[in-house]
C-alpha cells in the first residue's frame, strides 16, 4: 500500500499524548494502529508508551485500552481474547475484534518474558508488539537484556574500570520464532510500508504474532530528536537491527543494504556510546564489529540470502 | 468527561475512560519550541512526514498531506524537516 | 457403639486406603448418613504406610481434627503389623480387621488387643476375582459385615453405582470387585 | 430441586463453579488448590460448560488474564492457595481497584519458608487489606454456597469489587464430606446474567481501562472503593436472605454458637469453628457457659455487629491461624480488640495462634482454650495475652 493511501486509514492514536519529542515509539504505534481492520482492544505494559497515552482521565486510544501491570500485557490481553471467543461462541456478542499487546523492551524481553511466552504457546489470537528502544527508558533509562553492548546506562554505567554494558543484547526475535508461530517479524519505522504489511499479516493470521520493531529513545539513546528516524535507517544499513520475516517457520528478508555500513556510524550518533571512542576502547567497536558481522550471517543463511 | 476538582461520587468507579481518544483534548503544542512550515509549492506527497511524526500533527486529506500542521499537538520534534526528501519542511523558531 | 463412628485405614501408598474411606464415605451419605471420609496427606509415594480416616454419623458432623481414637481399624497389608502401631488409640470395645491369611486368634497375642479382631485374605480374594491384589474392595465387604455400619445389599447396590462411575472406561473389573467384596463379606472371621 | 451429595470441598467448589458456568476461567495448578482446576477443565473437556479455560503459565498470569477478561465484561474466575495467591498479590490490587467483580475460591495454605503444603490462613491474611471481600468456610457446603452467593455479592452494583472464598487446606478441600447441590437451574437463575455497565468489547463505547491515576484523583477512586467496601454488609445479608429461601439454610456475616448466654467464647474462622462447636457442647454439659463466634465475612470486617454479640461476655480468646509477627497477636485478634475498643466493651481478650502449617488442632485443645477463659475469669487474671498453641518448647 503505498503511504498516501496508508493515510486515509482512520486514526487510532491520537496526538495529545505525552511521549517525549522525537519518541520513536509514536510512529510506530500509530502506524500499527492503523493497519488494523477491525475495532481492536489494546493493552500496554507499564512503560513509556502506556504512561504517556492514557494519564487519567485521558487516553491517546480511540479503541478499547487496558493496562495492567509491568510484566503482564500478554497474560491479560490473553484473557480479553478469552472472553472474546467465549462471549461470540454463546452469541452474546458478534463483532470481530484484533487484540494487540505493546511492551517496551523492559516490559517484554525481562520481567514480562514469561507471560509472553506462555500466551504465545497457547495460541491466542493476538499480536504481540515490543517497541525496542534498548533499555529502561520509563524508568530513566536503565538497562535490560535488549540493551546493545558497549551502551551506557544509568544501571550499566561507562566508569573508569567498567565501559558500559558488557553483554551483548538477547535476541529475542528468534526466541519468538521458537515458539512456532505462525508469525514474527522484526521491523523498522524508517520503513513505513514494511511495518505496516507487517503489522496487517500479524493482524491477518490465525493465532499468536509478534513483531520486533526498533523504537529510538533520543533521551536514552543521547540522539537529536529529529534523527529518531534516521538513526533506525543506520541500525538497519549497518546490520544491527537487520529487518527480517518469519512465517510459518520460513524465514524471508526484508531489506538487504546496497552498501553494508560500519557499526562505527551507527555508534557515533549516540551519546550512550560517546566512551567507546575514547582511546584504549578500541577493541569493543571491533568486537561489537565482529558480533554484528557474525549474526547478520546467521540472517542471510535463514533466509536463503548466501 | 471527567473535569478537575470533580469529587468521588462524579467520576466513573476504578479509573475507567469512557471518553476514548480524549487525549486529543490535551494540548502538548506548548512543549514546541521550533515549528515545521509546510512549503506545498516544494511537497512531492510523499507522505513520509505523515508516517513519522509521533505527535500524528501531519495530516492529510484525501490523500493530500495538508500544510495545515496540528500545531495544538506537534512538539516541534524536527524529525518531518530532517526527513523530508525535498526539505518541503522548514523548522521555524516560535 | 456411639452415635459417631470413627475409622482409621492403613494401607500401603497406592494400595487405595484413600479411595476405601471415599467409598464408605459417599456409600454411607446416600443411605442418609452424615460423613467425613479423608486421607492423611504427607509427602509419601507408592509403598510407604499411609493413613486415611471415616466418620459417619447420624447426627451433623462438625469436628474437623484428625481421628485419633477409631472405633474401627482396617489394615489393609498384613506387612505393616510390623511396621506401624494399628491398634494405637482403639479403645477396648473396638473392632480392627486385618488383610493376612493367618487366622485372628493366632494373631491376638502379637498385637496385643483386647477387642474384637478380624481377618480376611483380601489378597487372596482379590487376585482370584480380579486378577490382581487390591485389597480396598474385599476390605470394604469385611469392614460391613463385622461392623454392621450398613445393610449389605444397600451397600452392594450403592457400590455397583460408584464403580460405574469410576471404572466409567474400565467397566470390565466391577463385577470382580463386587465379588471380592461378597466374597469378604462372607469369609470374613474371628 | 437440591440433592444430597457426597464430595471434596474441592470437587464442591468445581461443582458450583460448573454450574454458575463462568465466561472465562484462567487458573494454575497448586497444592490443595489443584483439584479444583482440574475437576472443572474436565467439564470444559466435556462440553458441559461454555467456559473458555485458559491454563496460563502462572499464577501471576492467571490473575492478569482474569482481569483482562472481566475488563472484557465476562463473568471470569480463577482459583488459588499459597504461594499463588503471593504471587498475584500485585494484581490483586488491580482487580480490585479495576472494581472487577472476579470470584477466586482459596484453599487455604501456608506460606513458605519453609515450604509446607498444609491448612493454615496466612495466605488470605497476606491479602487481607487488598479491598477483596473475604468469606471463608466451615466445612464443604459453606464453601459451595459461598462461591454461589459470592456471585452475587461481587458483581452487586452498589460493590463491584471481587470475592475470595476461602476454605482449609486439606482438612476441607480434601475430605469428603456430606452436602446438598442445588439443580443446576436454580444456581442459573439465582446468579442471573453479568451485565456490566462498560467493559472493553463494546463497539460503540470503547474504554480504558487502568489509566496511569496520578495525585488529582487517585485518592477520589479509593474512596469510591472504601464506599463499596462499607456497601458490602447489607448486601452479604441480602444475599444470604435470597440465598436461604432457595436452599433453608442461613447465613450472616457471622454465626453465634450458643453465645447468648456465655460467658466466654473463642473466635475462629474456617474449618476449627466446626470442633470448636464440638467442645462448646461437651463443655455445656459440665456446665460451663461457653459459646463461638465463627467469622463467615473477614473483609470487610464487621467490626461494630462483632462488637455488640460479644459485648456482655466476659472473656474471649481468638483463635488465629496466621501470624502477624508484629509481635502483637495474630490478625484476628488484632480486628477484634479495636472493635471491642470502639464498643468500650470490658472483656478480657486473649489470642492464640495455632494449627500454623496444618498442626492438627483437635477438641481437647480447643477445650483448653476454655478453661484457661474460665480460669481468667475466676481469677481476674491474664497469664499469657498472645500464646503459642500446641508448639513444643
Amino acid at each position: 500500500m503505498k503511504l498516501k493511501e496508508a493515510a486515509r486509514t482512520s486514526e487510532r492514536f491520537t496526538g495529545g499524548h505525552r511521549l517525549c519529542s522525537g519518541c520513536g515509539a509514536g510512529p510506530v504505534t500509530n502506524l500499527i494502529m492503523r493497519s488494523s481492520k477491525n475495532p481492536a482492544v489494546v493493552g500496554a505494559a507499564t512503560g513509556c508508551l502506556e504512561v504517556s497515552s492514557s494519564i487519567y482521565p485521558y487516553s491517546a486510544w480511540k479503541d478499547s485500552f487496558i493496562h495492567n501491570a509491568f510484566e503482564n500485557a500478554a497474560a491479560t490481553i490473553s484473557g480479553v481474547e478469552a472472553a472474546h471467543r467465549s462471549l461470540m461462541k454463546q452469541g452474546k456478542i458478534e463483532e470481530d475484534y484484533d487484540f494487540i499487546a505493546f511492551g517496551g523492551d523492559g516490559g517484554t524481553y525481562d520481567i514480562g518474558f514469561q507471560s509472553l511466552s506462555g500466551a504465545m504457546e497457547r495460541g491466542h489470537n493476538m499480536v504481540y508488539v515490543c517497541y525496542d528502544n534498548g533499555a529502561y527508558m520509563n524508568t530513566g533509562i536503565q538497562r535490560s537484556s535488549a540493551t546493545p553492548r558497549g551502551a551506557n546506562t544509568t544501571t550499566s554505567p561507562a566508569g573508569k574500570v567498567i565501559p558500559g554494558k558488557e553483554e551483548y543484547r538477547k535476541e529475542l526475535t528468534d526466541i519468538m520464532v521458537a515458539h512456532n508461530i505462525p508469525y514474527v517479524a522484526q521491523a523498522s519505522p524508517f520503513k513505513p510500508q514494511d511495518l505496516m504489511r507487517k503489522a496487517q499479516k500479524a493482524f491477518e493470521v490465525d493465532g499468536p504474532a509478534f513483531l520486533n520493531v526498533l523504537a529510538p529513545c533520543p533521551r536514552g539513546w543521547r540522539s537529536r530528536a529529529e534523527k529518531t528516524i534516521e538513526l533506525t535507517k543506520v541500525a538497519a544499513d549497518t546490520c544491527v537491527w537487520p529487518l527480517f520475516e518469519i512465517e510459518n517457520g520460513k524465514w524471508k528478508l526484508n531489506y538487504n543494504p546496497k552498501k553494508k555500513k560500519a557499526v562505527d556510524e551507527w555508534l557515533r550518533q549516540q551519546g550512550r556510546f560517546k566512551h567507546l571512542f575514547k582511546k584504549g576502547n578500541e577493541h569493543i567497536i571491533e568486537e561489537i564489529q565482529e558480533h554484528t558481522d557474525q549474526r547478520w550471517q546467521i540472517i542471510l543463511e535463514r533466509c536463503g540470502e548466501v | 468527561m471527567v473535569k478537575a476538582g470533580d469529587g468521588y461520587k462524579d467520576i466513573p468507579k476504578g479509573g475507567i475512560i469512557l471518553d476514548a481518544g480524549n487525549a486529543k483534548n490535551y494540548k502538548t503544542g506548548g512543549w514546541r519550541t521550533k515549528r515545521p512550515v509546510l512549503d506545498k509549492e516544494k511537497c512531492i506527497n510523499c507522505h513520509l512526514c505523515w508516517a513519522f511524526c509521533p505527535d500524528v500533527s501531519i495530516l492529510s486529506e484525501n490523500g493530500v498531506v495538508s500544510d495545515q500542521i496540528d500545531y495544538d499537538h506537534c512538539k516541534g520534534c524536527g524529525i518531518c524537516a530532517n526527513e523530508c526528501p525535498v526539505n518541503a519542511i522548514e523548522m521555524k523558531k516560535e | 457403639m456411639s452415635d459417631l463412628i470413627e475409622i482409621r485405614w492403613h494401607g500401603r501408598g497406592g494400595q487405595g486406603s484413600k479411595t476405601a474411606s471415599i467409598l464408605l464415605g459417599k456409600v454411607a451419605a446416600k443411605t442418609g448418613k452424615n460423613i467425613q471420609a479423608f486421607p492423611e496427606y504427607g509427602p509419601e509415594r507408592m509403598g510407604a504406610p499411609v493413613l486415611a480416616y471415616n466418620r459417619i454419623s447420624d447426627k451433623e458432623i462438625t469436628v474437623h481434627c484428625q481421628v485419633t481414637e477409631p472405633d474401627i481399624v482396617a489394615v489393609l497389608d498384613p506387612t505393616l503389623l510390623d511396621v506401624v502401631d494399628v491398634t494405637e488409640g482403639v479403645p477396648d470395645n473396638g473392632i480392627v480387621i486385618i488383610n493376612t491369611e493367618i487366622a485372628a486368634s493366632k494373631l491376638k497375642d502379637k498385637i496385643e488387643f483386647k477387642g474384637e479382631l478380624y481377618t480376611v485374605d483380601a489378597y487372596g480374594i482379590s487376585t482370584e476375582e480380579i486378577g490382581a491384589p487390591f485389597p480396598n474392595t474385599p476390605m470394604l465387604g469385611a469392614l460391613i459385615k463385622t461392623t454392621d455400619l450398613l445393610d449389605f445389599e444397600g451397600f452392594v447396590s450403592e457400590m455397583k453405582n460408584e464403580f460405574k462411575k469410576k471404572f466409567a472406561h474400565k467397566p470390565e473389573v466391577i463385577e470382580g470387585n463386587i465379588n471380592s467384596m461378597k466374597r469378604a463379606y462372607q469369609e470374613v472371621k474371628s | 430441586m437440591s440433592s444430597k451429595v457426597a464430595l471434596t470441598g474441592n470437587e464442591a467448589v468445581a461443582q458450583a463453579m460448573r454450574q454458575i458456568n463462568p465466561d472465562v476461567v484462567a487458573a494454575y495448578p497448586i497444592t490443595p488448590q489443584t483439584a479444583i482446576v482440574q475437576t472443572f477443565s474436565q467439564f470444559v473437556a466435556d462440553g458441559e460448560v461454555d467456559t473458555e479455560y485458559v491454563t496460563v503459565e502462572s499464577e501471576h498470569s492467571a490473575m492478569s488474564a482474569t482481569v483482562g477478561a472481566s475488563a472484557a465484561g465476562a463473568r471470569a474466575m480463577t482459583a488459588t492457595a499459597a504461594n499463588g495467591l503471593a504471587l498475584m498479590w500485585e494484581v490483586l490490587y488491580i482487580a480490585s481497584g479495576t472494581r472487577l467483580p472476579i470470584v477466586m475460591p482459596v484453599v487455604n495454605r501456608a506460606l513458605s519458608g519453609p515450604i509446607n503444603i498444609h491448612c493454615d490462613h496466612s495466605d488470605a491474611m497476606g491479602a487481607r487489606d487488598s479491598s477483596w471481600i473475604q468469606l471463608f468456610a466451615e466445612n464443604s457446603q459453606e464453601a459451595y454456597d459461598n462461591t454461589i452467593q459470592a456471585i452475587r455479592i461481587s458483581e452487586h452494583k452498589d460493590v463491584m469489587l471481587p470475592t475470595m472464598v476461602n476454605m482449609d487446606g486439606f482438612i476441607i478441600s480434601h475430605a469428603v464430606e456430606s452436602l446438598e447441590v442445588l439443580a443446576d437451574n436454580d444456581v442459573k437463575e439465582f446468579i442471573g446474567d453479568y451485565e456490566p455497565k462498560t467493559h472493553l468489547l463494546d463497539p460503540e463505547n470503547p474504554i480504558a481501562v487502568g489509566p496511569l491515576d496520578l495525585q488529582d484523583f487517585y485518592f477520589e477512586h479509593k474512596k469510591q472503593q472504601s464506599v463499596a467496601m462499607r456497601n458490602v454488609k447489607d448486601i452479604v445479608l441480602g444475599v444470604a436472605k435470597e440465598y436461604k429461601k432457595l436452599t433453608g439454610r442461613e447465613y450472616g456475616l457471622f454465626e453465634t454458637y450458643r453465645l447468648d448466654d456465655a460467658e466466654i467464647a473463642t473466635i475462629a474462622l474456617g474449618s476449627t469453628a466446626g470442633t470448636a462447636k464440638a467442645a462448646v457442647d461437651n463443655l455445656r454439659e459440665q456446665g460451663i457457659k461457653a459459646g463461638l463466634l465463627k467469622i463467615r465475612l473477614f473483609r470487610p470486617f464487621p467490626a461494630w455487629e462483632i462488637a455488640k454479640v460479644l459485648k456482655d461476655l466476659k472473656a474471649v480468646a481468638v483463635l488465629d491461624r496466621a501470624e502477624t509477627f508484629s509481635t502483637t497477636g495474630g490478625p484476628l485478634f488484632a480486628d477484634i480488640r479495636a472493635a471491642l475498643y470502639d464498643a468500650k466493651a470490658d472483656v478480657e481478650a486473649i489470642n492464640y495462634i495455632y494449627g500454623l502449617g496444618g498442626r492438627d488442632t483437635k477438641l481437647e485443645d480447643i477445650e483448653y482454650m476454655y478453661h484457661t477463659l474460665k480460669d481468667i475469669v475466676e481469677t481476674g487474671e491474664v497469664k499469657g495475652r498472645v500464646n503459642y498453641y500446641g508448639v513444643r518448647e
